[in-house]
């Protein structure tokens, strides 16, 4: 019925093209192209600030920021970076926390989600410079009210995350779970909490990175120290590059943090491939 | 209004020092330097108060003043105005600045030297409310133009960029902010002083009701040992800026020209008026605010100018 | 002497497009140390059955009895195989096998680690304790599930399928198996299959389920002696009850018996 | 060996007494209790004013609020309602346009996940109110620049939420799409999408909601019009009432785009019971 | 003549715990219109064989040529029915059904429901057009996957165990129509079974492949007359075939003739 030549095509034994193309793109498109890229945004920033001949008040150049950021760092800059880490990390180990207990029970509950959904919503969507008087008194103008803010902030994606996940667990798992007679307890941590992993991981990598806008949000409100209490002075002191030095810390932790959260998603979600 | 807060809530006694705290502008800053001054040689302590500054927004610390979280803050007469008009039993007890900070600047090229010259230009603002709506208002009228006559544009806290870079013709911003840093990147400016025109109460000391009848001492030190301090930076210039540049290093370094700039342009905003007794304002001029503020909408309703401050703590040296 | 007692027990679904009715009432009783094996029809409602057994769905009316108490929820000496195969995908082979006893004994003994080992031996898994399901075959995987259920130890053994995508031989070698597991350890075993052979090879009863909806039309007894060995297929007695199960499978609930022994009675499976 | 009597237990014929409990909480739990926490809420904001004796310029009674609310809706309310949520939808539109495609990219390629995700962190952490001479000198004052920033804001969300839909789809499915030969549009609008619906829709709560947040941190930047102008409106008169009007403006905006997603999720994931 | 050629396929896997042979090189032909059946123990590399011929996986050597043309990508021609059952939950029946026909036509038209509507009458699911997957039982999801692939009308059908979850009956019913069809339309069918029977029912050639790493290490003839019949399984040479085939499934690769015929010969399933 058909003719056959049986030299037209045949697979070659491994390494076979293909695969070898493959293996060379995962390996070093991200080792190098990362730093590519990266040594790209910095040459198109400084093109611009010549070209468009931009003051330093406005946008200071690479090599400003870089000196800047050289004399800072011999100061008091990785004081105010550490407050900041200090809100970031209580901020997000509150946050989570109530979002994961809360997503949990939401998960679990639509119509809890349904009676409680508006309140969230509107605890996030209320600016919370807006606020800010109601926040002085009743949380003080210390370290609680950024911690607060930041923890706000971050709660949110890992909660809406985290019920998600709960939604999608297989519900042949879960009838073998009960016919198991798994406590709550065990559901959670051996099927509930694996299962949404790859949800929740998501929504961690928003609320770390929201938690850096937490911390700055919190202490625009009013602070003494911190990654945007130095914003704020640059802008009082008129040092524009003293402005990007600190959005960049800012940036490398919210790197930082992201970077952990992708570890963690290596880490736990390799069965997934 | 009624308030039912703990009295002094926040002051403690330490060794016979009350601790004291004052809501100042945003940030640490050279021009805050009389208070730093204070600090450092002890103006404050000497009348036996332990001075906490807390930076925060000017209207935020009225609300606190005004429920007396806080008992004292820097803000100007107009905020005074505002808040009384919305029922704040806020009080200006001192006068700081004695001429009102807030100019509309733009490029020489531009030639906008008079409110005259204003007709048709686009006029960047922060918004339609606080001390550059006033001072905008205010220069307007001094040539009879109104809102109309001229093409607003709000563009928030980037007076400096915005006029550099040609958004607008001209902007309204704080003498010692915009013009400074135009300046200093060798941009000639030129600028229009509401003061000119209109006189409006600036910044002062600001504290309530309940702490001018049941502390007057305590109002008294504080106002007391501001005025010192006031008095000492004018009379120390160097002296106070270094003092300053201790409090903010940030300021120092390669940013000194830049705040010594805004440190000596401030200094002649704190420097009383001919003829003015240091630290008192005059009632005149805050039935003129009044009126001028009600004219130009921010307040509806007429507020009593002599419920608005008062000069009794002010002691002539 | 009953372990499982089931008195009227139905079952409607009103999820889907129409309301079904999955399961007439159907009343029984499995002694202890008992094969039953249940056969039916596609969709006539097997699975369901065993899935009220093992108390995860409510039956509409009725009521049930385990080892003399009522019975309404999972128990855990009631092991269950369910028909899809439903292992955890981050966990290794061997680390499913061992879920039972995480979640009964909540510590995992070197004892226990021992014993999954041999289960999985004894399944022809020993090399892949540490591969994860899905780089397993659909018929490594059902045995991985297998093992998991005995290594509950369970006093009753609901199983829906265990055998479907498993090769003749690997399916004689664990009814054998299973035999020999079942004789040992007194377990009591209902168990839904398709192969009528299997069915007779393995059961004390076999239950017979009607198409949808699904009624208890008969109760066939396996009179084979135990044990059992696979030459006994070969014997007249074993064909005579298989087919006589067949006869029962192609009945509609209204039969008649005249016409139906007329039909042809090779089983092809 | 066991002894049985059968008279013990019985379960009873439809409605038997859980099932018509149920029937019950999921009724009438979800559309009483949903007003009654409202009321509720109301009740402790009004309690708390009244406690704590606020004075209206602190937290004004909801009295007040209400009474405010009425004279600006006679008003100019309407106006700066409709400014704000054109900034919205503008911004939702090219934000989750963009979070959709790139999230479908970034979800089926790793390698350009880990090369394109510092970026998309930097723009998340950089505080808008610091780089926003630059906005306003590249974007104007105007509309664009308050669509750019609530497009950054709400397309961080639904890009995560699609790169993880992306990669929870069953293997299985998109082996019979392969053997099916389905086009990359077919891959996608007929498995990748549906099969994600869940985590998307998760997404976009998130997006909807900080959309709100977005389009008020770009009015904060300097506007003449909208809920975040009103806001400072009522920050720099001292009208706390105007700015509780707002708010809750915004909270009601945010609730309604919520519930749509809510909608659509009951349309579109009704198959997941 | 050949419509599929396989010349050399093998296949690895190395993301396991331990790199996994799959498959040894194998190599055949299957004519047009012809029926193969594939057996072979659980784990011997049966499902990664048809998935590399259906151009799912790529093989790690060897060449494959469909129609004539070189063959390594999944080509509409060919019908695949996976070993998991794999529909779309969010779809219902009726619209599961058509996904071929959508993703091939771009448009449904009337006469494709009708015919969707036909092939889920032959397969007893008239009611459940409208239902969703998960409103179904195991075997009736399995017959909407049959239906799904048969709508593709495809020329070469691969199918991987896809009567496993039918009971004897359906399963008997749907072989003579799967036979039928394949008659009608010259339909040409690779197909993996665990059950003998089945193979000799069905098949022209069956292919034995060995335990792990599969090896192709017999291709019995079945020389049964068409059209088949239910009555041919009690035939002497329906037997003989049967009894044939299960000695190869039972070999080792390096088996030895004479120790293998003494063997039980009966078929469990
Ligand atoms: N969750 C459900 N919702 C609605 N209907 C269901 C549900 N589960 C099962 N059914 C229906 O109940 C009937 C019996 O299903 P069941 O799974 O018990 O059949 P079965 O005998 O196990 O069939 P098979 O041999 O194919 O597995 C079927 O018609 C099915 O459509
Ligand atoms: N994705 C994979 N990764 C690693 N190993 C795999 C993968 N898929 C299959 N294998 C291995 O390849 C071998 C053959 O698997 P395959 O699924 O082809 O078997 P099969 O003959 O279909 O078995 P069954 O009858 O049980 O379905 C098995 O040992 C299995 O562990
Ligand atoms: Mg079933
Ligand atoms: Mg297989």
């Amino acid at each position: 019925m058909f003719e056959v030549s049986k030299d037209e095509i045949r697979y070659r034994p491994r390494p076979s093209p293909l695969p070898a193309w493959r293996a060379w793109s995962s390996r070093y498109h991200t080792y190098l192209l990362a730093p590519l890229t990266l040594i790209g945004m910095v040459a198109l920033w400084a093109w611009l600030v010549e070209w468009r001949a931009y003051p330093p008040f406005i946008l200071p150049s690479p090599a400003l920021v870089w000196r800047k950021f050289l004399s800072m760092a011999a100061g008091s800059l990785w004081l105010h970076v550490g407050v900041t880490l200090l809100e970031i990390a209580l901020g997000l180990a509150i946050g989570l926390s109530a979002a994961f207990v809360l997503g949990y029970l939401l998960g679990k509950h639509r119509s809890l989600e349904r009676i409680a959904a508006p309140y969230i919503v509107a605890s996030q969507s209320i600016p919370v410079v807006a606020i800010a008087p109601l926040i002085v008194i009743w949380m003080g103008s210390g370290l609680v009210s950024k911690v607060a803010v930041t923890a706000l902030i971050t709660f949110f994606p890992t909660l809406v995350a985290t019920i998600v996940g709960v939604r999608s667990v297989d519900p042949d798992l879960r009838d073998l779970m009960r016919s198991l007679r798994a406590t709550r307890g065990q559901m959670f941590w051996k099927l509930e909490l694996p299962a949404a992993l790859p949800m929740i991981l998501g929504g961690l990598k928003l609320s770390a990175t929201l938690a850096v806008v937490g911390a700055v949000v919190g202490e625009f409100m009013g602070a003494t120290a911190g990654l945007g209490y130095l914003i704020n002075l640059g802008r009082g002191v008129l040092d524009t590059p003293m402005i990007f030095v600190a959005i960049f810390m800012l940036v490398l932790i919210a790197q930082a943090l992201y970077l952990a959260v992708l570890l963690l998603e290596a880490r736990l979600l390799h069965w997934q491939r | 209004a009624p308030i039912s807060t703990p009295r002094i809530s926040n002051a403690t006694q330490t060794f016979g020092r009350e601790t004291v705290r004052l809501g100042a502008g945003f940030i640490p800053n050279v021009q805050f330097a009389p208070i730093y001054v204070g600090l450092e040689k002890g103006f404050f302590q000497e009348e036996g108060i332990e001075l906490e500054l807390s930076y925060g927004f000017e209207n935020d610390y009225l609300k606190l003043v005004g429920v007396d979280e806080y008992q004292f803050m820097l803000g100007s007469g107009d905020q005074v105005v505002l808040g009384r008009a919305q029922g704040l039993p806020v009080r200006y007890v001192l006068n700081w600045y004695t001429r009102f900070p807030v100019v509309i600047f733009s490029k020489a090229e531009r030639n906008i030297t008079t409110p005259a010259d204003l007709a048709g230009k686009t006029i960047g603002i922060p918004g339609a409310f606080g001390a550059s709506y006033v001072a905008l208002r205010g220069i307007l009228e001094a040539a009879n133009l109104t809102e109309q006559d001229v093409r607003l544009e709000s563009i928030g806290f980037t007076q400096a960029a915005a006029v550099s870079e040609d958004r607008v013709d001209a902007a309204v911003d704080y003498a010692v902010n915009g013009p400074v840093v135009l300046r200093l990147a060798g941009v000639p400016v030129n600028e229009i002083a509401l003061d000119d025109y209109l006189v409006i109460p600036s910044n002062g000391l600001v504290t309530n009701e309940r702490t001018i009848a049941e502390r007057p001492d305590l109002v008294q030190k504080m106002v007391r040992a501001l005025q010192r301090s006031i008095a000492y930076t004018l009379a120390n210039p160097d002296e106070a800026f270094a003092i300053a540049l201790k409090v903010v290093p940030e300021a120092g370094g390669e940013n000194e020209a830049a705040n010594r700039a805004v440190f000596d342009a401030s200094l002649s905003f704190w420097t009383p008026k001919p003829g003015q007794t240091p630290g008192a304002t005059d009632l005149a001029d805050w039935q003129a605010t009044v009126e001028f503020m009600q004219r130009i909408g921010l307040i509806d309703a007429a507020v009593d100018a002599e419920s608005l401050f008062t000069n009794q703590f002010i002691t002539e040296e | 002497m009953a372990v499982f007692v089931a008195e009227q027990i139905s079952k409607r679904f009103v999820d889907g497009p129409r309301p079904l009715q999955a399961l007439l009432p159907v009343s029984f009783e499995v002694e202890a140390g008992e094969i039953v094996c249940l056969v039916g029809p596609s969709g006539s409602g097997k699975s369901t059955l065993l899935r009220i057994m093992g108390g995860l769905i409510e039956p509409d009316s009725g009521a049930m009895w385990f080892e003399g108490e009522p019975h309404r929820a999972p128990n855990t000496a009631i092991g269950f195989v369910f028909q899809k195969t439903n292992l955890m995908p981050w966990r290794t082979v061997l680390q499913n096998v061992l879920l039972p006893i995480e979640i009964q004994h909540k510590k995992v003994t070197e004892a226990d680690r021992a014993h999954a080992e041999a289960l999985l031996a004894t399944m022809g898994l020993k090399e892949f304790e540490h591969a994860y399901p899905r780089q397993l075959s659909g018929g490594m995987n059902q045995r991985v599930v297998l093992a998991r259920t005995l290594m509950q130890r369970p006093r009753l053994l609901l199983m829906d399928e265990p055998f479907g995508q498993l090769d003749a031989l690997t399916r004689e070698r664990l009814n054998l198996e299973l035999l020999r597991l079942q004789a040992a350890q007194k377990i009591t075993i209902f168990m839904v299959t398709h192969s009528i052979p299997e069915a007779v090879l393995l059961a004390d009863r076999i239950f017979v389920l009607s198409e949808r909806p699904g009624r208890l039309i008969a109760q066939v007894a396996v009179s084979l002696p135990r044990p059992r060995t696979l030459a006994m297929m070969s014997t007249p007695a074993f064909g005579e009850i298989a087919m006589q199960v067949r006869r029962w499978i192609g009945e509609t609930p209204d039969f008649d018996e005249a016409t139906q022994s007329s039909r042809a009675v090779e089983t092809l499976d």
